[in-house]
């Protein structure tokens, strides 16, 4: 079995690497993607339009929530499914009663280090973190960032929490009726702002119709809509990245963790 | 409440550090999430909230001293282990062994800042604690003389209290 | 001129430590002296080329340089919080895992043997 | 855009994917894999794209590193082959 395998990669591997001669140069002006064919390219247009268009510096953001905006909408149900698939397949109640009780470190046997150094580091970050998650969500337009990098730190900070206490001092902020209506939450946000415009008698997902429900010129409202649309892609990833760590690691209990 | 106000405060001077655009927009953003963090976690930052407002804000100002003088030791820290792997010959003061340092200091958090303080200075390293005892790795003879206890009366002026002479057991 | 100049000299003092961590990291007998290079090496190090550059983006004492200056001295203090507790984290992990630490002859291990678990 | 630092970037990271492919023990191997996560963040840093730099940074070298062991604790550490 193992030679079949390597052969198929062996394979595979002759087939990339003949194909990247075809590529075209690193930063090649003629290239497909930045030349274009004939005499439209899409990423000139991206380059000059952006700021015009959508009023966000961020060239990536634009593209990723607005211009590709379908794109994404499905990335962050492909977030969502994996979890709720994740879900389904691990939750599990333990036998006789629903769910037992937190375990507390042992001070006998491990010593108190890990509650006086560990857990005091943690503690103190954790606000730190969930206040930096927040600002990369909200300053997607403006620096690198955005709903996807600002969710997995959030949910990151509640694994801190699972991690360094336990994962019912987790659940206790964010409890599993919570993360779930959140996931749900964020794909209906952004579903919800696609079909809003859709209401509105323009495209799926043309948030500059959107004008008279921020109270802005068109052009600002592409800009608040992309925020938007950020926000529930962060509500999704913060929720699910937190429901696959408390899953995996309580083998879908949620009692203990690890 | 005075606590949440505190950490509401501090989250938020964070956040305009951060942060660097100031309009409404963004700064009403911050405001928002400096709330939201306070209410999912404000817990975390001050475990023990027995003590007033002035109490803190003395006992923020000698954290500060500390860390200069810590700085200090940070740097001699590094000299020492330079010196001990870069010099030729010098392996040969390399003698690791572990020592038990008995504290009399109790709250949690002074704890942590001796055991911190202990693995940042000269060839030193916390490895458990234990009640009072701390179990500590050092790398050579000299750095496990330097563990005298100049480093936890400093730590124990820091939270005692400004008026009374005994030193407080609650400060976090 | 001089900013840079003493900017320069924080960052070559940094990696002058970084060197000296490396070699430790090589030359140390055992894990847990090894620990002691790539812990305190990393930290000092690390603030010291930090700081050095906000001092070289401190040019023209504008509002936005002491904001990013600032924010590297973020980055300096959460180092210093979160790079003991790191060291701490493996050298104790390294203890429960049982590996045996090399004591100096004159000296004794008060801990006791790592595998008995029980000092 | 340095052509020196990307191929010891490249050359670690076929190192570290060949080395977390050959080692037995998972926990080892997850370990090496963040590594390769990480040397990842660096490359496409260093080439401009932040945006991806700073995804690669969150999700593959710290989140997926947390989901793997949490998976590896509740199963075996060391592979069959």
């Amino acid at each position: 079995m193992k030679w079949i395998g390597l052969i198929a990669v062996v394979l595979t591997g002759a087939l990339l690497l003949s194909a990247v001669g075809d590529f075209p140069d690193f930063g090649d002006p003629k290239s497909p993607a930045n030349g274009g064919v004939g005499d439209f390219s899409v990423s000139q247009y991206y380059i000059t339009h952006t700021e015009q268009d959508t009023k966000v510096p961020n060239v990536v953001t634009a593209v990723l929530a607005d211009y590709r905006g379908y794109d994404t909408m499905f990335e962050t149900t492909v977030i969502f499914i994996a979890g709720i698939g994740i879900i389904a397949i691990l939750r599990s109640h333990p036998p006789g009663g629903r769910r037992g009780p937190a375990h507390p470190i042992d001070a006998t046997v491990d010593g108190d280090h890990q509650r006086i150094i560990i857990g005091i580091t943690c503690r103190i970050m954790i606000p730190i973190i969930q206040i930096f998650a927040l600002y990369v969500v909200a300053h997607g337009h403006h620096s690198p960032g955005g709903g996807f990098q600002g969710g997995v730190m959030l949910g990151a900070s509640f694994i801190l929490i699972g991690l360094s206490r336990d994962l019912q001092a987790a659940l206790a902020r964010f409890s599993e009726r919570r993360f779930i209506v959140l996931a749900c939450l964020g794909v209906a946000i952004y579903a919800g702002f696609g079909l809003l415009c859709l209401l509105l008698e323009r495209n799926f997902l043309d948030y500059g119709v959107l004008d008279g429900f921020f109270h802005t010129d068109p052009v600002m409202a592409r800009s608040h809509g992309i925020f938007a649309v950020e926000v529930g892609v962060a509500f999704t990833v913060t929720a699910i990245m937190f429901a696959i760590y408390a899953n995996l690691s309580s083998k879908g209990r949620l009692d203990e963790g690890l | 409440m005075m606590y949440r106000a505190v950490t509401f405060s501090l989250l938020l001077a964070i956040w305009l550090v951060f942060s660097g655009i100031y309009d409404a927009f963004h700064i009403g953003l911050g405001i928002l999430s400096c709330l939201f963090v306070t209410w999912i976690s404000s817990d975390l930052l001050f475990d023990d909230r027995s003590l007033g407002f002035r109490a803190r804000l003395g006992q923020a100002w000698r954290l500060g001293g500390y860390l200069a003088w810590l700085g200090w030791q940070l740097v001699l820290s590094n000299l020492h282990l330079l010196k001990l792997t870069l010099k030729p010959g010098a392996m040969a003061e390399v003698e690791p062994r572990i020592t038990l340092y008995r504290t009399a200091l109790k709250s949690d958090f002074e704890k942590f800042l001796l055991a911190n303080s202990i693995t940042l200075t000269p060839g030193t390293i916390t490895i458990k604690i234990l009640g009072d005892d701390f179990y500590i790795h050092s790398i050579s003879k000299f750095a496990a003389d330097g563990l005298d206890g100049q480093m936890e009366r400093r730590i124990a002026a820091i939270f005692a209290p400004a008026g009374s002479g005994s030193p407080s057991p609650s400060a976090d | 001129m001089i900013l840079d100049l003493v900017s320069m000299l924080l960052i070559a003092a940094g990696l002058l430590f970084f060197v000296g961590a490396a070699v430790g990291l090589v030359r140390f007998p055992d894990f847990y002296t090894r620990m002691h290079a790539a812990g305190k090496g990393d930290t000092l190090s690390s603030l010291l080329v930090i700081s050095g550059f906000a001092l070289h983006e401190f040019k023209d004492f504008e509002g936005m340089d002491f904001i990013l200056a600032l924010k590297l001295l973020a980055i300096c203090v959460f180092i210093m919080m979160t790079s003991p507790t790191s060291t701490h984290a493996l050298i104790d992990a390294g203890y429960e895992d049982g590996i045996e630490p090399v004591i100096a002859p004159d000296a004794e291990n008060v801990l006791g043997d790592p595998t008995s678990r029980q000092p | 855009m340095i052509v020196a630092f990307d191929i010891i970037i490249l050359i670690f990271l076929v190192i570290t994917a060949v080395i977390s492919l050959r080692v037995r023990d998972l926990l080892g191997a997850t370990m090496v894999l963040s590594i390769y996560s990480f040397l990842m963040c660096l490359l496409w840093a260093e080439m401009g794209a932040v945006d991806v730099a700073f995804t690669e940074a969150a999700v593959g070298a710290g989140v997926s590193t947390v989901f793997l062991i949490a998976t590896i604790y509740h199963t075996r550490r060391h592979s069959s082959d």
